[in-house]
């Protein structure tokens, strides 16, 4: 049966202002991780609910995570000392899909969102695979994400690295040039509503991950209900922590 | 030593342990059921039913609040027939007690469904007259104790299964409400369902919840809990199912102490999905050190 | 930059800022005031006084539970004299408003002690109807919406001073209840007194306050408390004082967004004893980040 | 004006089983503690009230506590690892009154009651003191009261260590030998019932120190209210915290 688990922190180091690379020890019965699932984590005593929070990769004995501190939760978190325990659930949600047929895949990224494509792209390797992130203005990950993809590109907001702007706009371009047949996305629903729009003009397949406030992370509660295209009825309504994050894009009805 | 004997009898309704799960925190028991054995569990009170499938509120549906959430889902579920067909022969294979706990926008649908259920193999109905977070019906019935024997009343003529009552605790006057249930013909009253809460981001000046305000869980309302619990035991003769913020064993022997016959848990599953089993060995261990051999012995023992 | 104004007026009854301390919780000011300068708090809302002096109930009386506490202090005060005598000359060299609490047994009492208090130099009357700590009047008042109308327009004709009626959230609909204090006269609404609650030591088998059941405050009931002040504040024209477990600025400005002109901090004062002086600055920080210069500006602003 | 003090864990060490001895560092506005006179102390955010743990110790740069692992709050406390900051209110309470002209003192601690007893048994030194210590089984602090007094009698329960019995027999062994101009004594209520008993059966007067349940620890929320003899009344109410937690033995009125 499944259980929580408590992992040891091994080690947890400030990236970029305000994000945490913590690296958790990968206990016996966290198996089988697809890229795109994550864990649900609980904080401290005081803090109710658990936080979901994205694997950004995987090796043989440990599993990355990268966290914003945002608010209550992820300051604890991002507090952890190493040595000491993390209780998780997981690993949670469905995942991203990779199909061996598929060669030409554009992976997007949006801040905090690029921390669950690192193991996707991994995962991608021998494909021909563009890597794009977008950041405000301080990037992190770029490193890790070239050493498995020679084509990644930066855009900031705010110019200071890379192209100036949203990273949607090398999206258009880099679609244009050269048009994929699955794209990968994760980040703020702003990012993720415009690589919606762009793929359904450009007519490309795309997987993206979406978030929505949780509690119990593994389908019972149904607090994390997404609105998605259904052959029948129109509409149905899923649960974004186990059918999916993950979504096929042109199904995912965002709220306006 | 003796054994321990942890079943419990609810006026006819028997279940192999006190420790339930309540309603909308367990689904219909499958995600669970990888982390439980279900068949440990003395009853599931299955996701709240209405007679047509209903989609819910929209997002978010959910605020953590100080040791307590609020949350506004809005009895999100495949309707009463889909559950019959598709829920209920999952759950049957385990050795539980079912509750399909059943919501109404009037008292004609809830005998509806009371009559519909009454045909199958579920073994209990509770009528939740407390659902804060839908617009018609839901908590209206719960607070008017007229109204609560009225609908107590209508279902119990249609209802051919044991009939559980679930109050709602934004009331004035929780004894009159349980009183209510039982003329009204209750075998069981279960108590509390969730406290009407808000919550506000203060940067974007809006609601967290969609809906504005919803059902507030946890630990925060145990003490409101227990107190109502206290209060409906010492007027009613029919079993209590407690519950409201239960964590750990401790949490549920206050229950028990209080008078409720039988606990259930919600919220906790949420942080830990094993939490009905360390509750059941934690009252076994209570039990053991105080040298009571059934529960029973307990139940209403408050010394005051 | 713009000056910030703290200044609030609550039809006619004028603060320096909008940051009180509510009764029960900040005893007659000096024990605060070797922490806090007096003169910073909008106004003080002093333990609550009845006619004759008043032992209170047996210890203990308080038990902590998840993010709350519950107390039954039951109304422990040296009576209406004693305070004019002895603690009103003390508190009436700071410059801050004074209200002074009352607690009746009879609708006489309460007039009486209105009475008595309109001829001092104490700035407003907090009639309490909702103190669940005592067995007679208290509470029972509270609940029912024609004797909150009644004590209200009793006092109300005795009454020279600014007349504030305290809420008890113990009700089936809060709304009602604001509704007929503002018929009955009052000037403003503060809300909420706290819950009733119930705690068990499960070792010894008895309730952990000697009285059984007391009254929850703290950040638990905040998600009910900003509900609450929402749903009053949408019916009611007269201005409400919010309380309920603000801990911290991003409280109170939750409860300002909901509809509260002022906001009163109890149960946090015991955490921290400078907190009044914390809440003050962060509001503050929150209007200038937000580009206001007077807290009206953002009173009852949700949108929703 | 006074506010909470955030002071350095120095030190923490079990001294006995679920027994610990904490030192924190004694800030600026530390000053002027007097034996018996106690802290509030938050012990972390998943628990709301602060706890009141007498101070057992002062020294030129640290106090020390003597804590018993009992509940949630002093569990926290017992994990506190040097280097982190305890939040306290205090000195709180109005401590033991030493008089000049009292020279036979007898002092009695029961179990973690012997702690704030360490300060005063120091301030009491060049007058003919006896120290009484009674505990269930282990007995803690016995050493460090030996630094400062030579007679110091140990009780514990199950005859582990020293007099089996209650400490109250010693007391009355001692008060029979060679009456008291005054006692002093901490410990739980039974045992400050039995002091009370005594002290009033041979005429001896005492400070006791006892516990009620507090929120506030300054005074202000009278949930620690205790019932004391008075004057004119028969009775009065007054508060552990501010008004105790030393009382006259003769005046206060236990629960029965
Ligand atoms: C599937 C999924 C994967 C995620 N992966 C990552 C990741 O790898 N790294 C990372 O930094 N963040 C990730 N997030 C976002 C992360 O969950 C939130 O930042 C976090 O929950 C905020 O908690 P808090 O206590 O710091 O903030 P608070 O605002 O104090 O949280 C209050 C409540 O709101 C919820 N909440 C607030 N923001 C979000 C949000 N954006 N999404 C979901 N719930 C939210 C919290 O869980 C909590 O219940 C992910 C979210 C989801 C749904
Ligand atoms: C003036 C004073 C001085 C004290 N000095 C010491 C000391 O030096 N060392 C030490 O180990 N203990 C001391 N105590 C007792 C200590 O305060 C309690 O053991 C502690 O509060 C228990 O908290 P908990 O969270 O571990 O237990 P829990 O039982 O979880 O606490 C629940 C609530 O009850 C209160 N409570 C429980 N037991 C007591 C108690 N005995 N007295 C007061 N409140 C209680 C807690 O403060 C808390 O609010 C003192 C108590 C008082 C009143
Ligand atoms: C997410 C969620 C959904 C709920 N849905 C229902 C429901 O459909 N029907 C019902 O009677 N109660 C529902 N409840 C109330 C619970 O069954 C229970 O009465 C309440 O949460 C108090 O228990 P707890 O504090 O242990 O969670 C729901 C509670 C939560 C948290
Ligand atoms: C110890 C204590 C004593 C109280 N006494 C009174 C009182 O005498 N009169 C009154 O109107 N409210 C009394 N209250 C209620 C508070 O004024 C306040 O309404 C309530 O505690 C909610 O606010 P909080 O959560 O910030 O404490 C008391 C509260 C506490 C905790
Ligand atoms: S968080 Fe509970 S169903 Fe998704
Ligand atoms: S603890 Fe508040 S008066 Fe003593």
């Amino acid at each position: 049966m499944k259980d929580r688990l408590f992992c040891k922190v091994l080690e947890n180091i400030e990236i970029a202002s305000n994000i945490y690379k913590i690296e958790i020890e990968k206990v016996e019965m966290l198996q089988n991780i697809k890229a795109g699932q994550f864990l649900n984590i609980k904080c401290d005593d005081a803090l109710l609910l658990r936080r979901p929070i994205s694997i950004s990769y995987v090796e043989t004995d440990r599993i990355g995570l990268v966290i914003r501190k945002s608010g209550k939760g992820t300051v604890v978190l991002c507090n952890k000392r190493k040595g000491e325990m993390l209780d998780v659930l997981g690993p949670l949600g469905n995942g991203f899909t990779i199909d061996e047929k598929e060669q030409r895949v554009i992976v997007i990224g949006g801040g905090i969102g690029t921390a669950p494509l690192l193991e996707l792209v991994k995962r991608l390797e021998g494909k021909d695979v563009t890597v794009l992130l977008g950041y405000k203005t301080e990037p992190y990950l770029v490193n890790e994400f070239e050493e498995y993809v020679r084509d990644v590109k930066v855009a900031t907001e705010d110019g200071s690295f890379g192209h100036k702007g949203y990273v949607t706009e090398l999206f258009i371009e880099a679609i244009k040039e050269n048009s994929a047949e699955m794209v990968y996305a994760c980040g703020p629903e702003i990012m993720l509503k415009e690589v919606q729009r762009i793929c359904s003009k450009y007519e490309v397949k795309s997987q993206i991950s979406i978030e929505e406030r949780m509690a119990c992370g593994v389908g019972a509660c149904l607090v994390c209900t997404c609105k998605v295209k259904a052959e029948e009825k129109g509409v149905k309504y899923v649960r974004t922590c186990k059918d999916g994050p993950v979504f096929s894009g042109e199904e995912v009805i965002f709220h306006d | 030593m003796t054994k321990i004997d942890m079943c419990v009898d609810l006026n006819g309704f028997k279940m192999k342990n006190p420790v339930t799960v309540a309603s909308g925190t367990f689904g219909f028991g499958r995600e669970y059921a990888e982390y439980v054995d279900l068949n440990q569990i003395g009853a599931i009170s299955v996701k709240g039913l209405t007679l047509e499938e209903r989609q819910g509120n929209p997002t978010p549906r959910v605020v953590e609040t100080p040791m307590g959430m609020i949350n506004s889902v809005g009895l999100q579920n495949p309707g009463v027939e889909y559950f019959i067909k598709h829920e209920l022969p999952y759950l049957s294979q385990f050795d539980t007690k079912i509750i399909a706990n059943i919501n109404g926008n009037t008292i004609e649908e809830y005998c509806k469904m009371a009559e519909i259920l009454s045909k199958t193999s579920v073994d209990a109905l509770e009528l939740n007259i407390s659902c804060p977070n839908v617009k018609s019906g839901g908590v209206a019935f719960g607070i008017n104790p007229d109204m609560v024997y009225k609908v107590t009343k209508s279902v119990r003529e249609n209802c051919g299964k044991y009939l559980i009552v679930k109050l709602s605790p934004n009331v004035s006057d929780i004894k009159e409400i349980g009183i209510a249930a039982e003329n009204g013909g209750a075998d069981c009253i279960s108590l509390i369902n969730t406290l009407i809460g808000m919550g506000i981001d203060i940067e974007t000046q809006k609601p967290i919840l969609a809906r504005g305000s919803g059902g507030l869980s946890g630990p925060a309302v145990k003490p409101v809990a227990v107190r109502m619990v206290y209060e409906v035991t010492k007027v009613v003769n029919i079993p209590v199912i407690g519950m409201g913020g239960i964590m750990d064993y401790a949490d549920a022997v206050e229950f028990f102490l209080a008078g409720a016959d039988a606990i259930s848990v919600g919220t906790a599953n949420f942080i830990n999905p094993k939490v009905t089993m360390d509750i059941l060995k934690g009252i076994e261990g209570y039990m053991e050190r105080k040298g009571y051999t059934c529960v029973k012995e307990f139940v209403g023992k408050l010394d005051f």
